[in-house]
């Protein structure tokens, strides 16, 4: 987080240097800010600060990639003339902790196939989940552990 | 274009009327809502629509500027938006706290200012 | 030209999804089902169009606001998603009769205020 | 509502908007946008900070009463057609000055600008006012 | 006068988004839950946000997309708002059915 | 930089002086003092002086004004420096400026009355804001020279007087404000809608310029319905008959000086508003307003008169009475002849002046009795007599009988109605002020000089309610007994204040001068 | 004469302390004042004979021709000198009879304000002046009827007295009013060039009648006069003054004053001789019914007053003589006898004539003073009484048709007169001593002094009366008249016919006076089988007041704002639709020209309608909220679809505020079912709605037909970016165009917080909000939330 407010204090500084505020020369400064921390890495501890550049862009990608996937999914039930499915809401152990984890992983279950989070338990070991298709509730959880709860462990381990 | 937007206001003065002819101080608050959101549309009507270009002048403008909308009704409404809200949320609360006060949201039992006289008085010098 | 058809492509696949998650919610037969329709189905179809914008305006403000207005909508989306899906099942509202199963069934506490884990009784 | 996802989430929404609010009120003289608008969205932060992390993380985090806020915002919007009198022109004439940020550049500072400041404060304070008030409501 | 690609696809996404904001508003009137309802209004915002967008590229008026943005900031709110009431609703039903055994069918299901 | 021409165009070139700046001072003032009262929230013994000093010094601002105009005809300035009509101009003649004057005056008296009745919860939720932001609302509303703009005045008026008649938050009050809020909400609503149709049809808000464009247009019919949408809205706000029942559903529920405030200055600007719009905008009258003006009044005159003498209230009297006078000024606006517009004026001060020292004296009598009930007030005389002879002085002003300020305008509108052959006007203003003396010499009787409740055997007395201190005493009475002496400065020396508003009659009759200030040429 | 009617007014301000001082002595220093202004009266006696009148000009209220215009003529003189010649005798009377009373102070400051008014009225000749000083004399007349203030029936009379002469002052108004419009001017002086041009305008009679409305009322003519008995409830220095004296004479003094200027006429002689004749009649019959002494002198005083009126109304100088004659002769004995009766109960405790008897021995000079008055009354030699009687007669003889029947009525009325005179003053002075509640003897000087004054000015005025004749009263009538009456006034004219008929009085009075207790029974029995009189008419008359008062109050404040708000927007509809149909104000819609809408806009269209749909149909409130959202939003659309970013902009940052709060408040609620209308209600509010929703429709499309002047706005666009520095023109109009606008707006959004604090914040005692909030307020709201009707007991 130190080192992205830096980055963030970079831009501005370039901003300023420019004497321009507007968004294209913040973005440029962005730039810039990013370059100038890769040159110092070492000292600032700043690998940690690519590796896990390189982690969320992952999970962005993963993420874009089942969005569309669940989109599909739900197209496909609703054109379709019979409305033939099994939903139910299963009951998600947890491995994540902290707070900014279960959230990350809560909202991309909601955004992603025939799944949608509606709670986690007080004591944050189980995430309710309302699936469309609650046929197999044991591979859906293997699925969702094996997959965003693990990058999203990655990202913020 | 401006004769449905004229039909348009008329429906919602007269879901707005429908509704502040209700028992419940709720429904009339939304009355109010709608009154709003009528007067707002009248006045926007009134100042002649035009499609599409919004009045504001492109940095880059070069000679007239022509065919954009009347600027002058949205200021107006604008103004009447943002009073419009306070004013709503008055009532609304106003509601809220004759509710809790008087223990209905029916106006027609909210009779403690002009109370029901069974008697008429009699005349004393 | 292929700017234009990129565009084209973007908006209609985007608005096709808007369309199919308004339809799901038409369709579906409870509000739990019918929330993945308008959660996934909408954000999808709204942030596809406004990528077709910042395609279609190549200005690099635009361009940043609007994938900064995608961004709100995968953020903003769950959350209100998921506080209406555990406030209806607070609120008691009934899943449909296909529903096979209900884990979360009795694990909050009468007054809602607590919900249990899976292990917890 | 004390869900985690909620709690967790909102505090950076929150700032977002916030965030956004200033964006839309220092650019609303030239596009959409402008004191009225940018308070109404830093209203909702406000609101949603309020629901999700309670009214005094709101109150504390504010420092002034919102409703001070407002009269300031009013105060401020009369302040700008001050300069108007030293100028020896009509109330809330506008007035505007370019405030050199050394290398030939400058800001543009104008009385309509701190007019709209003054705008902004008044909608976010008032309504945060409100919601906070009826939030905390017995 | 031509239509261009663009023109056609602006033209089915309107008529789409269109048909899209009617079949969400007669889900609104049927419900039947309120959070039913609230579900609509969302998805009825987040459709809108794809209509401005839409607009704005058709009228070639970026200003709009200012909006859009806003709403996808903004527009969950309500159904925040929405959803603590039908929350509060809930935990209350204990109280609500005491107070008004007649009452309660109203507001929700 | 910007062609001095093109500036011209747009712009005022020549400079601003101090002088100019007494336009905007009554509205400009109280208005930075009331946001400078939210500055200093908490600081409860701050907030009296402040107001007290806002107040003063829009007096003052009033009073230069006052002058200014006496002198020099009709002053304008249009704000922001942009040209009329295009900017929104503060227009005062001779009849916004003695009616900011009177109201400046009225608030300072309530204020002085304040200490006594406002109790430290109110102070505390901005009781002193709030009659600021009043009086902001009202001498905007008086000054403006832009109907768009007298609209936004009307809506600080309108929360600001919400906010005044709900502090306490007692069931009789939240009841009354929820009737006064609705009622009033669509009257400033309908006035919205008509100014939005009327600037379809004009393409213009300032009053000046609306002159001339309405004078222009050929679309009459519109314009009728459209006056008559206007006298709608007004009359609401006015509380004429048939639409007056927010008031006495609302007026006997705050606190006394708030009700004083109310009576004194909120149905004077509905008054000046009708006043306004019928003699800038519609100055023909445009159809039948006119007639319809005379009608109402009339028929406002008779139902609150009778309305006065069924109330067992003696708050809700009081609203009665002042709605019947509200009926007096509408049918001086309906005669619309010089003698009957400086009677309309004579009466509005009159009646600001009277009608709040009547509500503030109801609560010096409903404290020392301990009700507003009619029938359990009684001895009032015994207990202090200078309280029984500024209730039946204000009765005598309130009746129109001499030697107070009533007599004259009511005289006055007689003769106006006489000469413009409306000889149901002349009985209603009579049958009103026969009903208005049977309500006041009833409730006088029983109040003043019964010797305690109803019940009270025959010939005996027996003390009621409160032993008010004599110092709270003293700043109760003080502000009534500047009013009381006043109104009988008036009713005995009546010169003066018949030459102003002759002066204002002209001005209402003669408008090129109004136009000519705000348009220039 | 300006300083002589102020001074009474100066004087009235300090009168309680000067009371506080001296104590009731003040009485002698306060007599002070009306003796000055007597003296004064009678200094200008001279040069009121030579000129015929003096006239004053002060100028009071310029602008409006109102001014202080005081005219001395023979008949002002004549009051004048009655006024402060009876009101110095009446200061020093009320200091002894109320000696010891707290509020003597306050009574010397009425009667003095009475004075001074009264002397206005015979003094003005402008119109308005003198109505002023009219109802002055009612409002002092009021204060000090009610003097006894305490008791109900005191209370009751000052009251009626208000209304009744109110009534009457508000007729005169309008009446003078139109005369004074008519002829232009106020002066009475200016009037009297009118000569017949006043009759014969089309609205003399209405003015006549106005005029005698005031007159009428105040000289409690029938069927005004219940308010006279019933102001003997005043103390008696109040009753002998003003309701005898006096006052009561302001309306006599008024039909004079008008006789040149309206009377003389048919509708004139009709009028007074009927009210006049009867107000005699019917005041004698129930005087003599009563068997309180100052209720007998009261109604006498009516029956004096219709006789006076009856005089005015024959016309003609005899009749006026006549009327002058009686007149002075009438406040002196009067205004004594109303002292004696005072003295007496002063002394004895008691008013009834059934108790009182043998005082003359105790009260000698008292007695002496009761004769004289009562000789005068009779109409008995020497006394001016009589030669105002043989006058009266005199003139009455001479007459047509109408004269002689007056001449009847005023014999008898005489007769009875004359028996009650006696009946008054001598029963309780003769017979044998009375069973009183207080052993009576004779009064101070303060209280003997008044009446015998006066009796001894009736005996010399009946002796002088041949200089008066050519004096002050010939002055009087000429003043009126315009002649040379009352040159040849003599006590002893011979024997004539007048002197026939007043012997026939004097023996039908004896023969009444004899049957004094079987005539009472008969008047009671009469009385009592019509048992309706305009007394018990005016409680009825308020009591119906106060009904219709209220039935009608109720009827239209009802009290249910549903009633309110139905009233409101049918009047709105009426307002929107008449006018509409009175011009043919509707719109012509060419449909063939219409602009048909786009897709999108049409789909918007639907959307809002839709929206609108659920709101009326939604059984829940929360539904309509939902639904209200969705017409919000489809309204932000149009805005946009119609250029307009700023608004849809803030419309929809503003819905999705309102639903905040909305649902934040709602909360809170613990709403009743459905409140759907009933059948009727829905059918009502259907059609108003209708009325409006379409009413309007109509008037928008009407105003679109019209040519929208672009001059502001193409101003705006022209200046926005290169004088006002800004691109967004809406913006630029907000923050500089129309600054004050904004600056006026964000007061009310400011204010608003303000109210929305104080009405949450501020409850009444007991029902503070709860301190110590927990962190997370949202979740612990609905813990606290608001009783519902059953908990709280309702
Ligand atoms: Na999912
Ligand atoms: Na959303």
């Amino acid at each position: 987080m130190r080192i992205f407010t830096l980055h963030i204090v970079l831009s501005l500084a370039w901003a300023a240097i420019a004497g321009n505020f507007s968004l294209l020369n913040l973005a440029v400064g962005f730039v810039f800010g990013f370059l100038a921390i890769w040159l110092v890495r070492e000292q600032l501890g700043a690998p940690l600060y690519f590796r896990k550049s390189r982690k969320i862009i992952a999970l962005t990608l993963l993420f874009i990639y089942e969005l569309v996937l669940s989109t599909i999914k739900v197209a496909i039930l609703v054109i379709k003339p019979k409305l033939d499915f099994a939903p139910g809401i299963i009951a998600f152990p947890l491995t994540a902790k902290s707070d900014i984890e279960i959230t990350l992983l809560a909202n991309l279950i909601t955004l992603t196939p025939g799944t949608l989070s509606v709670d986690v338990s007080d004591d944050k070991k189980t995430l309710y989940v309302h699936a469309i298709d609650a046929t197999d509730p044991e591979a859906m959880i293997a699925d969702i552990a094996n997959g965003f709860e693990k990058k999203v462990m990655e990202v913020f381990d | 274009m401006e004769f449905y937007l004229a039909i348009l206001v008329g429906l919602i003065f007269a879901a707005s009327t429908y509704m502040l002819l209700s028992r419940s101080v709720i429904r009339l608050v939304l009355g109010v809502a709608l009154l709003g959101n009528a007067v707002n549309l009248l006045i926007f009507t009134v100042g002649r629509v035009t499609r599409h270009i919004p009045p504001i002048i492109p940095l880059d403008l070069q000679g007239e500027l022509t065919g954009i909308a009347n600027p002058l009704p949205q200021a107006l409404i604008l103004t009447a938006i943002v009073i419009g809200f306070a004013i709503f949320s008055f009532i609304l609360v106003l509601a809220y706290r004759a509710y809790e006060s008087l223990g209905t949201d029916n106006s027609d039992e909210m009779r403690v200012a002009e109370p029901k006289k069974t008697e008429l008085t009699k005349l004393t010098y | 030209m292929i700017f234009e058809i990129i565009i084209s492509i973007l908006i209609v696949v985007g608005t096709l999804f808007c369309f199919i998650g308004a339809l799901g919610v038409l369709r579906f037969q409870d509000v739990y089902v019918r929330m993945h329709a308008a959660s996934k189905a909408g954000t999808l179809g709204a942030g596809l169009l406004l990528i077709a914008v910042a395609v279609a305006a190549a200005e690099l403000g635009l361009i940043t606001r609007s994938i900064a207005g995608v961004i709100f909508l995968v953020l903003t989306t769950p959350v209100s998603t998921h506080l209406l899906a555990r406030a209806s099942v607070i609120a008691g509202v009934k899943t449909c009769k296909q529903t096979i199963i209900n884990k979360i069934d009795g694990k909050y506490t009468e007054d809602g205020k607590i919900l249990y884990s899976q292990d917890q009784a | 509502m004390n869900t985690v996802i909620f709690r967790t989430i909102a505090p950076a929404l929150t700032a977002l908007m916030v965030l956004f609010s200033l964006f839309v009120l220092l650019r609303g003289h030239n596009e959409p946008g402008g004191g009225f608008i940018g308070g109404l969205i830093a209203a909702s932060a406000m609101a949603l900070y309020g629901i999700s992390s309670g009214v005094q993380a709101v109150r504390r985090a504010l420092y002034f009463h919102p409703i001070t806020m407002a009269g300031f915002g009013v105060l401020l919007a009369a302040a700008s057609g001050i300069p108007s009198y030293i100028n020896q022109v009509p109330f809330l004439s506008g007035i505007w000055w370019k405030l050199p940020l050394g290398n030939g550049q400058y800001f543009d500072l104008s009385t309509p600008m701190i007019f709209d400041i003054g705008v902004w404060f008044v909608v976010v304070g008032a309504i945060t006012a409100i919601m906070l008030t009826l939030e905390e409501a017995d | 006068m031509d239509y261009s690609i663009l023109d056609y696809s602006i033209l089915i996404a309107q008529i789409l988004l269109i048909l899209s904001f009617i079949l969400v508003s007669i889900r609104l009137i049927i419900g039947p839950t309120l959070s039913d309802r609230i579900l609509c209004l969302d998805l009825l915002v987040t459709l809108g946000i794809g209509f401005i967008a839409v607009f704005a590229i058709k009228t070639k008026q970026y200003a709009y997309i200012d909006v859009a943005i806003a709403l996808g900031l903004i527009g969950f709110l309500a159904t925040v708002a929405f959803a603590r009431y039908v929350l509060w609703q809930g935990q209350n039903q204990l109280k609500l059915d005491e107070a008004h055994r007649a009452n309660s069918r109203d507001d929700k299901t | 930089m910007v062609d001095p021409t093109i500036l011209s165009q747009a712009m005022k070139t020549t400079p601003t002086l101090l002088a100019d700046w007494n336009i905007i001072m009554p509205m400009l003032i109280p208005l930075v003092f009331a946001a400078g009262s939210l500055m200093l929230r908490g600081k409860d013994k701050w907030q009296m002086p402040m107001a007290i000093v806002a107040v003063l010094l829009s007096l003052f601002g009033a009073a230069n004004l006052f002058l200014d105009i006496l002198y020099l005809g009709p002053q304008s300035l249009t704000l922001s420096g942009w040209l009329a009509p295009y900017g929104i101009s503060f227009t005062a003649d001779a009849l916004s400026a003695l009616f900011v004057l009177v109201a400046s005056l009225v608030t300072l008296l309530i204020l002085m009355y304040s200490p006594a009745d406002v109790d430290k919860a109110a102070i505390k939720s901005g009781y002193y804001t709030l009659v600021l932001m009043l009086l902001v609302g009202v001498n905007g509303s008086f000054l403006t020279g832009d109907i768009f703009n007298l609209y936004v005045w009307f809506e600080v008026m309108l929360i600001s007087s919400f906010g005044l008649l709900i502090l306490g938050g007692e069931k009789i009050q939240l009841d009354g404000a929820v009737k006064y809020a609705f009622l009033n909400l669509l009257g400033t609503t309908f006035f919205l809608i008509a100014t939005g149709l009327l600037y379809g049809i004009t393409g213009t808000l300032n009053f000046a310029h609306l002159f001339t464009q309405v004078a222009n247009s050929e679309a009459e019919g519109t314009l009728a319905i459209l006056s008559l949408m206007f006298l709608f809205a007004f009359a609401i706000k006015a509380a004429a008959f048939p639409m007056y029942f927010w008031l006495p559903a609302a007026y006997h529920t705050p606190r006394v000086a708030v009700s004083a405030i109310f009576a004194g200055l909120l149905t004077k600007v509905g008054v000046y508003a009708l006043i306004r719009i019928f003699t800038v905008v519609f100055p023909e009258g445009n159809g039948a307003a006119f007639e319809i003006f005379g009608i109402l009044g009339g028929l406002t005159v008779i139902v609150g008169g009778i309305g006065a003498i069924a109330q067992t209230e003696l708050r809700r009297m009081l609203a009665y009475l002042l709605m019947s006078g509200v009926g007096i000024l509408m049918i001086g606006i309906s005669i619309h002849t010089d003698l009957a517009l400086a009677a309309t004026v004579q009466y509005a001060v009159h009646s600001m002046l009277v009608m709040t020292g009547l509500y503030l004296l109801s609560g010096v009598i409903g404290r020392m009795a301990g009700s507003f009930e009619i029938a359990k007030i009684g001895g009032i005389v015994m207990q202090n007599h200078y309280v029984a002879i500024a209730f039946f002085g204000l009765a005598l002003a309130v009746s129109g009988l001499p030697p107070f300020s009533g007599l004259w305008p009511k005289y006055m509108m007689v003769q106006a109605a006489f000469m413009n052959d409306n000889y149901w006007l002349i009985a209603a203003i009579l049958i009103g002020s026969f009903l208005t003396i049977a309500a006041v010499g009833r409730a006088s009787i029983q109040m003043i000089w019964r010797g305690g409740d109803v019940d009270t055997p025959d010939g005996q007395y027996e003390a009621r309610g409160q032993r008010l201190g004599a110092k709270q005493l003293r700043v109760m009475m003080l502000p009534i007994a500047i009013i009381f002496m006043l109104s009988f400065a008036l009713g005995i020396m009546p010169e003066s204040l018949i030459r102003q508003a002759n002066l204002a009659a002209y001005d209402i009759l003669n408008i090129a001068p109004y136009v000519k200030s705000t348009l220039g040429g | 004469m300006l300083l002589a009617v102020l001074s009474g007014f100066i004087l009235a301000m300090f009168a309680p302390s000067l009371k506080h001082f001296f104590g009731y002595r003040a009485g002698w220093l306060l007599a002070i004042l009306p003796a000055a202004i007597f003296v004064y009266f009678l200094s200008q006696y001279d040069q009121v004979m030579a000129n015929k009148a003096i006239f004053e000009y002060h100028p009071w209220i310029p602008s409006i021709g109102i001014n202080l215009t005081f005219y001395l003529d023979g008949i002002s003189l004549l009051f004048a000198l009655l006024i402060s010649g009876i009101g110095t005798f009446i200061m020093i009377y009320a200091g002894g009879y109320l000696k010891g009373h707290v509020h003597l102070g306050r009574f010397y400051a009425f009667m003095l304000m009475f004075m001074a008014s009264m002397l206005g009225v015979v003094l003005s000749s402008n119109l308005m002046a003198l109505f002023v000083f009219w109802e002055l004399t009612s409002v002092t007349s009021f204060l000090l009827i009610g003097f006894d203030h305490l008791r109900k029936a005191a209370r009751r009379a000052a009251l009626q007295a208000l209304i009744v002469t109110g009534f009457g002052g508000l007729a005169m108004l309008a009446g003078f009013v139109i005369l004074s419009a008519s002829t232009g001017t106020f002066e009475m002086v200016d009037l009297l060039q009118y000569g017949n041009a006043i009759k014969d305008m089309d609205l003399y009679f209405v003015v006549l009648i106005l005029i005698l409305l005031g007159a009428f009322t105040k000289s409690a003519q029938f069927p005004f006069h219940f308010w006279l008995p019933n102001a003997m409830e005043a103390p008696t220095p109040v009753s002998a003054y003003l309701h005898s004296a006096t006052m009561v004479k302001a309306g006599i003094y008024l039909m004079m004053r008008m006789y040149p200027i309206l009377g003389d006429t048919v509708e004139w002689s009709i009028i007074l001789g009927a009210f006049g004749g009867f107000t005699l009649l019917a005041g004698v019959f129930i005087a003599i019914r009563q068997t309180d002494l100052k209720l007998m002198l009261a109604y006498t005083t009516m029956a004096s007053l219709g006789l006076l009126t009856m005089l005015l109304g024959a016309g003609g100088e005899g009749a006026i003589e006549g009327a002058v004659l009686y007149l002075l002769a009438h406040s002196l004995f009067k205004g004594g006898l109303f002292m004696v009766a005072g003295t007496i109960y002063h002394e004895a405790g008691t008013l009834d004539i059934t108790k009182l008897g043998g005082l003359w021995a105790k009260m000698p000079i008292t007695f002496v003073a009761a004769m004289l008055a009562a000789l005068s009354m009779g109409g008995i030699l020497p006394l001016v009484g009589f030669v105002a009687k043989e006058s009266l007669y005199h003139a009455l003889i001479s007459g047509d048709p109408l004269a002689l029947i007056l001449l009847v009525v005023a014999i008898i009325g005489n007769a009875f007169m004359f028996a009650i005179g006696f009946a008054v003053a001598l029963k309780p002075m003769l017979g044998k001593i009375g069973d009183t509640p207080k052993a009576a003897q004779e009064g101070s000087i303060m209280l003997w002094l008044g009446p015998l004054t006066l009796g001894l000015c009736g005996l010399a005025a009946g002796f002088g009366i041949t200089y008066l004749g050519q004096s002050i009263i010939h002055n009087a009538i000429s003043s009126i008249g315009n002649a040379n009456a009352g040159t040849n006034l003599h006590l002893w004219a011979g024997f004539n016919t007048p002197l026939m008929l007043s012997l026939l009085t004097m023996a039908l009075g004896a023969i009444i006076y004899m049957l004094f207790d079987r005539m009472r029974n008969f008047a009671d029995a009469v009385l009592n089988w019509i048992g309706w009189g305009p007394d018990k008419g005016f409680d009825q008359f308020m009591a119906g007041l106060l009904y219709l008062s209220q039935i009608v109050t109720n009827r239209l404040q009802t009290g249910q704002l549903r009633s309110y708000l139905r009233s409101t927007f049918i009047l709105l509809a009426l307002v929107i639709w008449l006018p509409m149909i009175a011009y043919d104000a509707f719109p012509t819609i060419d449909f063939g020209a219409l602009t048909i809408p786009t897709f999108s806009e049409a789909g918007i269209l639907t959307v809002a309608v839709i929206g609108l749909y659920a709101i009326l149909v939604a059984r829940s409130r929360l539904t309509s909220i939902v639904s209200l959202g969705v017409v919000g939003f489809a309204v932000a659309m149009l805005f946009m679809l119609f250029g307009a970013p700023d608004l849809s902009y803030t419309q929809f940052m503003v819905e999705t505020l309102s639903v905040v709060i909305l649902a934040l408040v709602m909360t809170r609620l613990h709403l009743d079912k459905a409140d759907q209308k009933t059948g009727l209600e829905a059918v009502v509010a259907t059609v108003v709605a209708v009325a409006v929703g379409s009413g309007l429709t109509l008037l928008l499309l009407k105003v679109m037909e019209t040519q929208l002047d672009m001059k502001l706005s193409d101003f705006f666009i022209k200046f926005s970016a290169t004088l006002a520095h800004g691109h967004n023109i809406v913006n630029v109009i907000l923050v500089d165009f129309r600054a004050l606008d904004t600056l006026g707006e964000i007061s009310v959004v400011m204010t608003t917080g303000v109210v929305i604090l104080a009405l949450i914040n501020l409850r009444p005692k007991g029902q503070n909000k709860a301190k110590n909030k927990p962190e997370n307020a949202s979740e612990n709201a609905p813990k606290n939330a608001p009783k519902t009707l059953e908990e709280s007991g309702q």
